[in-house]
């Protein structure tokens, strides 16, 4: 089916690995971060905000994300105005919007908003330098995430239910507190997963190896199904937050 | 049906009146204070050691030590597969030799063990794969075994309902053909040995485990049970599963590792599959037993355990890729899941021999190859026993090749086992 | 009116009559209501024989309606050996006979009768074996006659969609009988969340057939209140028609219903999965006609079949007499109770069959079934005095009858407190195996835990419910009492077994083994139930001995004189009921990786090869045309520009003051002098010497090596670093990033005039950056690491870019190379060329064993260094003389044949190594190659031979390599 | 399927981790002999019973030690390897260098 896009991802440097199946489903995409993402699905009857609300799964990954680990990783961020929680394994929203997410005493994952400005990560990546001579600081060091892990998110009702069929942890909402990160397998793969509601709507960030991002999504949508579920586009998302 | 091949013996059940049992067990003697040999483990190999040690050295003095039950380990476990394609010359040597044995067992026991000829395919879905079993195929012919590296179009020819499409996650290239792979009926093969044994005068004692085992500077002089003590001029432990803690009786330890290995079988169709199929990509193999049921099986465990209790994942691996190679299956359905405990070695070899104990012997490591060599062990250990010196197919085995890098490097013949 | 053996309503309460559903029985169109199982049609509709059985094909039918037994296996479409029993009917249904010979009607098979007395217990274990040939000649005809059911060949590969679920509970009850509902209902009222798994249309269990008093209304009513409470609970969460085969470690349940596997994880799990009826052995009681009374109240009470026209029941409990009662009320006359009891106690139910005036024939047991006509249906029953155990008195009474019931005892259905490692103990009074000690997390209630009357069984499953909620950190109110008396005692008769002359005495339906069978392979020496299940196969069929199992511990233990305590049943094992392969499978998660150009490659024609789970181009162009593809890939390498995607290769980020420090542990070489802006080769051994990876170590920064690794070792390095960091606690981080980079290998005489034109901020030049230098900069816009390293051996550039802009890197460097036509190749060429150039590949070159000296790498080791990984093992391995060592080698004859990798060397007849690599190099137009050959043959000019196909020798010749531009001009230029 | 309680990620079932093998810190391999080095490097106790492994939680590469029965398959408990291996671990330069 051709698609009605705008404009063409393979024209911006940043891309998708799975662009050419968002421009097959029809996506109308808008740059952000020097990439192409999926804002909306022009062709579809259904109004977006709808599926997202029940069951839905759009591809973030030219999104802003990145990450510092290492020793003095935590203090460092901290001392860059982070906030980050004590707990590893719990997500702490920034007041930009952005996500801190704490995968262990000595690593932090950072996501941008849905607005994707990048001000956050872009400052950290710039503000963070090797200490000119030995003995250096403790800062941690500066994680690729951007590269290594795709970014997808799944939201609605129905995404626990989903999620149960591909992996095994329990995210039913009462089970799985807003913020909380599993770092697991799914699908057979290994995953991270991390419960951020939009609005009132039950949702989670997928994250997984960007190398896998095409089998991912196909389980994913293959998954979702069921659940009359459907892909969206960023602009629904941010609907859902408004 | 010729009337040379006609079944006479099963006359006589017919017409007499009444059944005349013929003992493949005998009663339980009491336990004697000594014999000339005794034998930790009853199941498959400590039988072939007792009928070697009677039949080729007159050595009929010998008491097999059983914890639980004739041949309920691995001898009851395994998924009784019989080849001689390995990779090292040292394991296509030794189990060619069991092979040998193997064909003419139900003649020599005049007890039919239903050997079956059925040809043995180790699928192979990648380079590394093809070349590994083009080595096998190297070696087991410049040592005279039938052994072939087949492409698809001949796999295709031979195996009529694998799937051989190039569409699948994991297309078969190649495939080490071994004509001689046969199955028998594992559980016949040991009560074949024990009616021998014992019919020239072994001794089995059930439920008898050892407790400890009595040593004097440096040499074994017997076991002790709960139903006594017994001594012994020489002892053999042959406990797959247990070998580590039976070994640390004697006092040494082993380069083992104790692993869980599991197979299931269906419930029984009508035959369709005549073939062994084993895919060391996939992790596993199947077969179908004369009653019908697939035999299938995977790779070992993922960690180590004494215990043979089943799990679901098991499963669930293990029919997910069968569904690769055998799509149409997907209706047919699992009876019956168990699973056995592998000694494994850093080489899948085994470890045999002698031992830091004088006049102590060991029969071990067979990680999941026990039954393949149960009569070819037999054998040998009994060689070994009566000339306490390893015999000339088992040297390569001996326990201190490890600390001297001596290594024989079997596992690229490990695939899935089997 | 589908079926003449209908009743009426109120009789059928899980069929809808409003919706008629036909399908066909072996040709045969067949009409049933919508509720109806295969089975419950059929024998509305007369259609008494369902299968043949395993050994003398006898005819079988209904014997438990519950899916217990293999009496009622059936092919249905592409399904072999399904239960008809359980199997609700669909419209067009396609269902067949199975394991006939001729036809279903009139299968040849059954004349395996006529000689039964010639095929004792194991017969083919005594002959066929006499002379090698005959065997040849039997097992094939012996092999035809086994299996049942047919797998369908024909069918459509995909078979249909079959996937998985998680579910997760507080509590798990499995068994929605009496005991469950209260279980269920006892759990959450603390608060659990639980998950109600029931085989049923909807729970019940026996409430919704058995009686429990006179007139069938207690049951009904308990079930309606019981039913209402559930539904009333927001925590309860019901599954109907699911069948739950397995409790595996930590309460792990396998549920499944429709085509979905549930994986249940439950805190606790209560067991309320009920018993299971046990047959009494006498003659023809395999036949259609006799069955469990159970079976006749299902078939009346859910489906609204009569099983037969005249009943005799043989009792030895009260459930007898309620099946009696149960017969009248349908309209079935019952001919005679026969009850093995010389006194029958006074019930409300023994009273009731008085008043109604059946005869009740205490003291007698069945002798034989009559068979009727080709045995499809019985024409009578021989009743005849118990003389003691076992024996039967003279004086036997025929009774003409269509049906027999059997009501003589239970057992339980605890296969998954096997499962869960339970340990049963036989019970003297109640002549029952019960649960002995139960694992923890795990609760036994109902008639699997010994509570047989109604109220014992509704207060021990409210109390399991509660221990089980108390369990999973749910308590409510007091602990409610155990109840007094469980009843179990009476319903299970200690011997029913009467063995007959003439025998067809069947002790194992699924395998036909009758009395004698066992007697004689007891006689044979098999005197453990466990080894004369393996000789006589009793318990081994299609049910697992769920109507076998006891009666086989009986008689073993009656014939060695063992005590029962002292015995106990054969270990059941997962699965509890047959479990369908697709339900295993699910979908098939297989995870493959594919780089930021994939689709670039595909674009370009490549045909893709798995490396690892990642998928790398093999060459560009068609199949047909391989050869010649990636030698004209070679040549453009070697003369011009080649562009390769080596994203696939492993990467570490290693980082921090012991960066170095780290790397001169975990590798051979040296690297704490390494300068920044250089690369060094890497070698990895394990710790027993043997090589295991390689790579390039890269030095960015004082505190920052990039290594690379090979594709399929780079998740092993890792892992291996962290664990030896984890001990060594040195005072650096690994970070993983081999997916974030993308990267490409641009090689060729002209690739440093192609690179030029896209890159920026760096002088490419060959004195600014040298063979083995490094630096970052922009290519194309995009930060790269780029590394001058030549796997290839020409000039050439490897460069790794963020992975979201591989696909562009690609793109711009396939533009500046335009005007050179510069060539994508793939990994097949690049074999070629490393060969050309002797780099050798881990684990091709090398095996699970080789050494750094076999490998003949000594020069990769620093000898200096206070330790590597491996190195203790490596200096041990160097006192010890070389076994085989890996050389360069060519051809003698340049007219013999390229040698396959692993075509072996030979020393006269012995095997002494193999051809590792080889290939006839299209640059040096020669074979050229690497092998492991015997040490005295291992310096260069030394002759040795190969055995190549067709078992021909041909003559290698030891040669220095690099074959190709042996002094790296090429490379450096 | 087992459940193992990751120190890190909490309770996981047992799938997502690797096993590591027995935990046997490595003597100075300088101080060894031949025969000595071989024995630690190949025999396995390979105890019955309670012993300390390695354990690799997969998804976030973790290595942690656990305490487990290996005949009853129960996991008594489970720390992280900083409580095993508190401090840096040295090598002494080889003898033939000084």
């Amino acid at each position: 089916m051709a698609s009605l896009t705008n404009l063409d991802p393979a024209t911006l440097k940043r891309r998708s690995f799975i662009y050419r199946k968002l421009a097959a489903a029809g996506a109308e995409f808008a740059e952000v971060n020097g990439g192409a993402v999926a804002m909306r699905y022009p062709e579809r009857r259904e109004s977006e905000a709808l599926t997202a609300r029940r069951m839905a799964l759009a591809d973030l990954s030219v999104l802003p994300h990145g990450g510092f680990k290492g020793r003095g990783t935590v203090e460092w961020l901290t001392s860059q105005g982070v906030q980050i929680g004590t707990d590893s394994n719990k997500a702490h929203v920034q007041a930009g919007g952005e996500l801190a997410a704490r995968l262990a005493p000595t690593e932090i994952f950072l996501l941008d908003s849905l607005q994707g400005t990048g001000r956050l990560i872009g400052k950290l990546n710039n503000a963070w330098q090797w200490a000119p001579s030995a003995p250096r600081p403790q800062q941690g060091y500066p994680t690729p995430r951007q590269d290594s892990h795709a970014w997808f998110m799944v939201s609605g009702e129905k995404s626990a239910e989903m999620f149960a069929k591909i992996c095994g942890i329990d995210l039913r909402p009462r089970h799985c507190p807003i913020g909380t990160i599993a770092q697991t397998s799914a699908a057979k793969m290994n995953a991270i997963i991390i419960r951020a509601d939009l609005g009132s709507t039950l949702a989670f960030h997928l994250l997984a190896d960007i190398a896998s991002a095409e089998y991912l999504w196909t389980c994913v949508e293959d998954a979702i199904a069921e659940y009359d579920g459907g892909i969206v586009g960023l602009a629904a998302l941010r609907s859902l937050q408004a | 049906m010729l009337p040379a091949l006609f079944p006479y013996k099963l006359l006589p059940y017919g017409f007499r009146r009444k059944y005349r049992p013929q003992r493949f067990i005998p009663k339980q003697k009491d336990l004697k204070s000594s014999y000339d040999v005794v034998i930790i483990g009853g199941g498959g190999h400590a039988l072939a050691c007792a009928y070697y040690l009677a039949r080729n050295h007159g050595i009929t003095d010998v008491c097999i030590l059983e914890k639980g039950y004739l041949a309920g380990g691995n001898t009851a476990r395994n998924t009784a597969i019989i080849r001689s394609n390995y990779l090292t010359p040292e394991g296509v040597r030794f189990y060619e030799q069991s092979l040998k044995l193997y064909r003419d067992l139900s003649q020599d026991f005049d007890f039919n063990i239903l050997y079956s000829e059925r040809g043995h395919f180790t699928l192979a879905h990648t380079d590394a794969a093809v070349r590994t079993s083009r080595w096998r195929a190297e070696v087991n012919k410049q040592l005279g075994v039938d052994s072939e590296l087949i492409f698809p179009d001949e796999i295709a020819r031979l195996c009529p309902h694998l799937n051989m499409s190039d569409h699948v996650r994991y297309p078969i290239l190649g495939a080490l053909y071994h004509p001689p792979g046969s199955i028998a009926r594992h559980d016949a093969v040991a009560w074949g040995y024990a009616r021998g044994a014992t019919a020239m005068g072994a001794e089995v004692h059930q439920q008898t485990p050892v407790t400890s085992i009595i040593i004097e500077n440096g040499t074994v002089k017997g076991v002790e049970t709960p139903r006594g003590r017994v001594y012994a001029n020489k002892v053999m432990q042959a406990v797959a599963g247990s070998t580590s803690v039976v070994a640390k009786m004697a006092g040494f330890r082993l380069p083992i590792r104790t692993i869980p290995l599991q197979a299931c079988v269906s419930v029984p169709l009508k035959p369709f599959l005549d073939q062994i199929i084993v895919s060391g990509s996939l992790h596993v193999y199947v077969s179908q037993s004369s009653r019908g049921e697939l035999v299938m099986g995977g790779s070992t465990d993922p960690y180590g355990l004494y215990s043979t209790r089943s799990t679901l994942d098991f499963k669930e691996g293990l029919l997910g890729h069968m569904l690769e190679l055998l799509p149409m299956l997907g209706e047919v359905k699992i009876l019956r899941q168990w699973a056995g405990m592998a000694d494994m070695t850093p080489d899948f070899s085994p470890v045999m021999g002698l031992t830091p104990v004088k006049n102590y012997y060991i029969d071990s490591g067979w990680g999941t190859w026990g039954f393949k060599a149960t009569p070819v062990c037999g054998l040998t250990m009994a060689h070994t026993i009566v000339n306490d010196e390893p015999h000339e197919l088992i040297k390569p085995f001996y326990l201190d090749r490890f600390v001297e890098y001596a290594q024989v490097g079997e596992k690229g013949a490990a695939s899935v086992g089997h | 009116m589908a079926g003449m053996n209908r009743l009426p309503a109120p009789f059928g309460t899980w069929i809808d009559r409003t919706e008629k559903i036909s399908f066909t029985f072996e040709g045969k169109e067949i009409e049933g209501f919508a509720g109806d199982t295969i089975a419950s049609a059929l024998l509305a509709n007369g259609q008494t024989m369902i299968s043949r059985s395993f050994k003398y094909h006898r005819p079988r039918s209904v014997l438990t309606m519950a899916g217990q037994d293999s009496n009622t296996l059936v092919q249905v479409g592409d399904e072999p050996n399904c239960l008809a029993d359980k199997r609700r009917i669909e419209p067009g249904l396609a269902v067949e006979g199975q394991n006939y010979v001729g036809s279903f009607e009139d299968d040849k098979g059954r004349f395996t009768e006529l000689v039964e007395r010639f095929l004792p217990v194991g017969f083919y274990y005594r002959t066929f074996h006499e002379q090698k040939k005959s065997w040849k000649a039997w097992e094939p005809i012996i092999r035809r006659m086994a299996g049942l059911g047919k797998a369908d060949l024909k069918a459509d590969f995909h078979h249909s969609y079959y996937d998985k679920q998680y579910l997760f509970a507080d509590v798990a009850v499995i068994g929605g009988g009496p005991a469950g509902m209260a279980a269920a209902l006892g759990a959450a009222e603390g608060g659990a969340e639980v998950i109600l798994v029931d085989e049923g249309a909807e729970p019940g269990g026996s409430l919704w057939y058995a009686r429990f008093n006179f007139d069938g209304t207690h049951g009904s009513l308990t079930r309606a209140e019981l039913a209402a409470a559930i539904n009333g609970r927001r925590n309860i969460r019901v599954l109907s028609n699911a069948v739950c085969t397995g409790l595996f470690a930590d309460n792990w349940l396998p549920v499944i219903k429709d085509n979905r596997l549930y994986k249940l994880r439950a805190k606790s799990v209560v067991v309320a999965t009920g018993s299971i009826e046990q047959p009494s052995v006498f003659r023809n009681n395999d036949l259609p006609g006799v069955m469990f009374a159970s079976a006749a109240q299902r078939l009346i009470r859910l489906y609204g079949v009569k099983p037969g026209s005249r009943a005799v029941i043989l009792a030895a409990n009260d459930d007898a007499y309620g099946a009696a009662l149960e017969m009248l009320d349908a309209g079935i006359p019952v001919a005679a109770m026969v009850d093995l009891r010389a006194d029958v106690p006074n019930t409300e139910m023994t009273q009731a069959v008085r008043r109604a005036g059946v005869e009740i024939i205490a003291g007698h047991a069945i002798q034989e079934a009559i068979a009727g006509p080709g045995k499809t249906r019985i024409t009578g029953a021989v009743a005849a005095p118990v003389a003691g155990d076992g024996k039967l008195g003279n004086g036997g009474r025929n009774l003409a009858c269509d049906l027999i019931l059997m009501s003589v005892g239970y057992s339980p259905a605890a296969h998954l407190l096997h499962h869960a490692g339970t340990k049963f103990a036989y019970d003297t009074s109640s002549h029952m195996y019960r649960p002995d000690s139960v694992p923890a997390h795990v609760f036994a209630a109902g008639s699997v835990n010994q509570a047989y009357a109604l109220d014992a069984v509704l207060a021990d499953g409210r109390r399991a419910g509660w221990l089980a909620a108390r369990d999973a950190g749910y308590s409510s109110g007091a602990e409610p009492p155990a109840p007094a008396d469980l009843g179990c005692d009476g319903v299970t008769h200690p011997w029913p077994i009467f063995p007959h002359d003439k025998g067809m005495d069947f002790v194992d339906f699924d395998e036909d083994l009758k009395y004698k069978d066992l007697i004689n392979g007891i006689a044979d020496g098999f005197d453990n139930v466990e080894l004369l299940k393996r000789y006589s196969t009793v318990g081994m069929g299609p049910s697992q001995g769920k109507h076998s199992a006891v009666a086989a511990v009986r008689i073993v233990a009656r014939e060695t004189g063992e005590s029962l305590n002292r015995m106990s049943v054969t270990t059941q094992r997962p699965p509890y009921t047959p479990e369908k392969f697709a339900h295993m499978a699910g979908r098939v998660f297989e995870p493959e990786r594919r780089t930021a150009m994939h689709h670039r490659h595909l674009e370009l024609g490549a045909q893709m090869m798995p490396a690892g789970v990642w998928w790398r181009p093999a060459y560009y162009g068609q199949k047909s045309a391989r050869d010649q593809a990636i030698r004209d890939e070679v040549n453009a390498v070697r003369s011009n520009v080649g562009l390769i995607d080596v994203s696939t290769l492993g990467g570490l980020d290693v980082r921090g003051p012991d960066a170095a420090e780290l790397l001169n542990r975990m590798y051979t070489f040296a690297y704490a002098k390494q300068q920044i802006g250089r690369c060094r080769y890497v070698l990895m051994t394990d710790n027993a010497g043997v090589i295991t990876d390689d790579g390039v170590a890269v030095r960015f920064h004082d505190e920052h090596f990039y290594v690379t690794a090979t594709t399929s070792g780079v998740d092993a390095v890792y892992r291996q670093m962290l664990w030896w960091n984890a001990q060594w606690r040195l005072d650096v981080d690994v970070a993983n990033v081999t997916a974030a980079y993308a990267g490409v290998n641009i090689a060729g005489p002209k690739s440093r005039e192609v690179l030029k034109r896209v890159c920026e901020g760096v002088d490419l030049s060959a004195q600014a950056f040298p063979y083995m230098g490094a630096a970052t900069a922009e290519v194309a816009g995009i930060p790269a690491r780029i590394m001058r390293v030549g796997f290839v051996g020409e000039l050439g550039y490897e460069i790794h870019v963020p992975a979201s802009q591989g696909e562009a890197l690609w793109d711009a460097l396939m533009a500046a190379g335009g005007q050179e036509g510069i060539s994508p190749f793939g990994v097949e060429a690049q074999r070629v060329l490393r060969l050309e150039k002797g780099h050798i590949i881990v684990s091709q070159d090398t095996d699970g064993l080789t050494s750094v000296w076999e490998a003949d790498m000594a020069w990769a080791v620093a000898k200096t260094k206070p330790f590597f990984v491996g190195g203790r093992s490596a200096e041990i391995q160097a006192k010890k003389p070389l076994t085989r060592k890996l050389v360069g080698f060519t051809l003698a004859n340049d007219g013999d044949p390229c040698p396959e990798e692993c075509h072996l060397v030979l020393q006269g007849e012995e095997i002494v190594g193999r051809v590792t690599s080889a290939v006839r190099s299209p640059s040096l137009n020669k074979v050229v190659g690497l092998a492991y050959v015997h040490p005295s043959d291992g310096e260069p000019g030394k002759q040795f031979e190969i055995k190549v196909d067709g078992g021909r020798r041909i003559t290698g010749v030891v040669t220095k390599y690099p074959f190709y531009d042996p002094d790296n001009k090429r490379q450096e230029m | 399927m087992k459940v193992m309680n990751c120190p890190l990620n909490g309770p996981r079932n047992i799938s997502e981790f690797a096993w590591g093998g027995e935990v046997k810190p490595m003597p100075d391999p300088a101080s060894l002999d031949d025969h000595a080095w071989g024995d630690w490097l190949f025999l396995e106790n390979n105890e019955a019973g309670v012993v300390r492994e390695w354990w690799c939680h997969v998804p976030t590469s973790f290595w942690f030690i656990a305490e487990r029965n290996t005949v009853t398959d129960e996991i008594l408990k489970t720390y992280p390897a900083g409580e095993l291996f508190k401090d840096r671990v040295n090598f002494a330069a080889k003898a033939e260098k000084k």
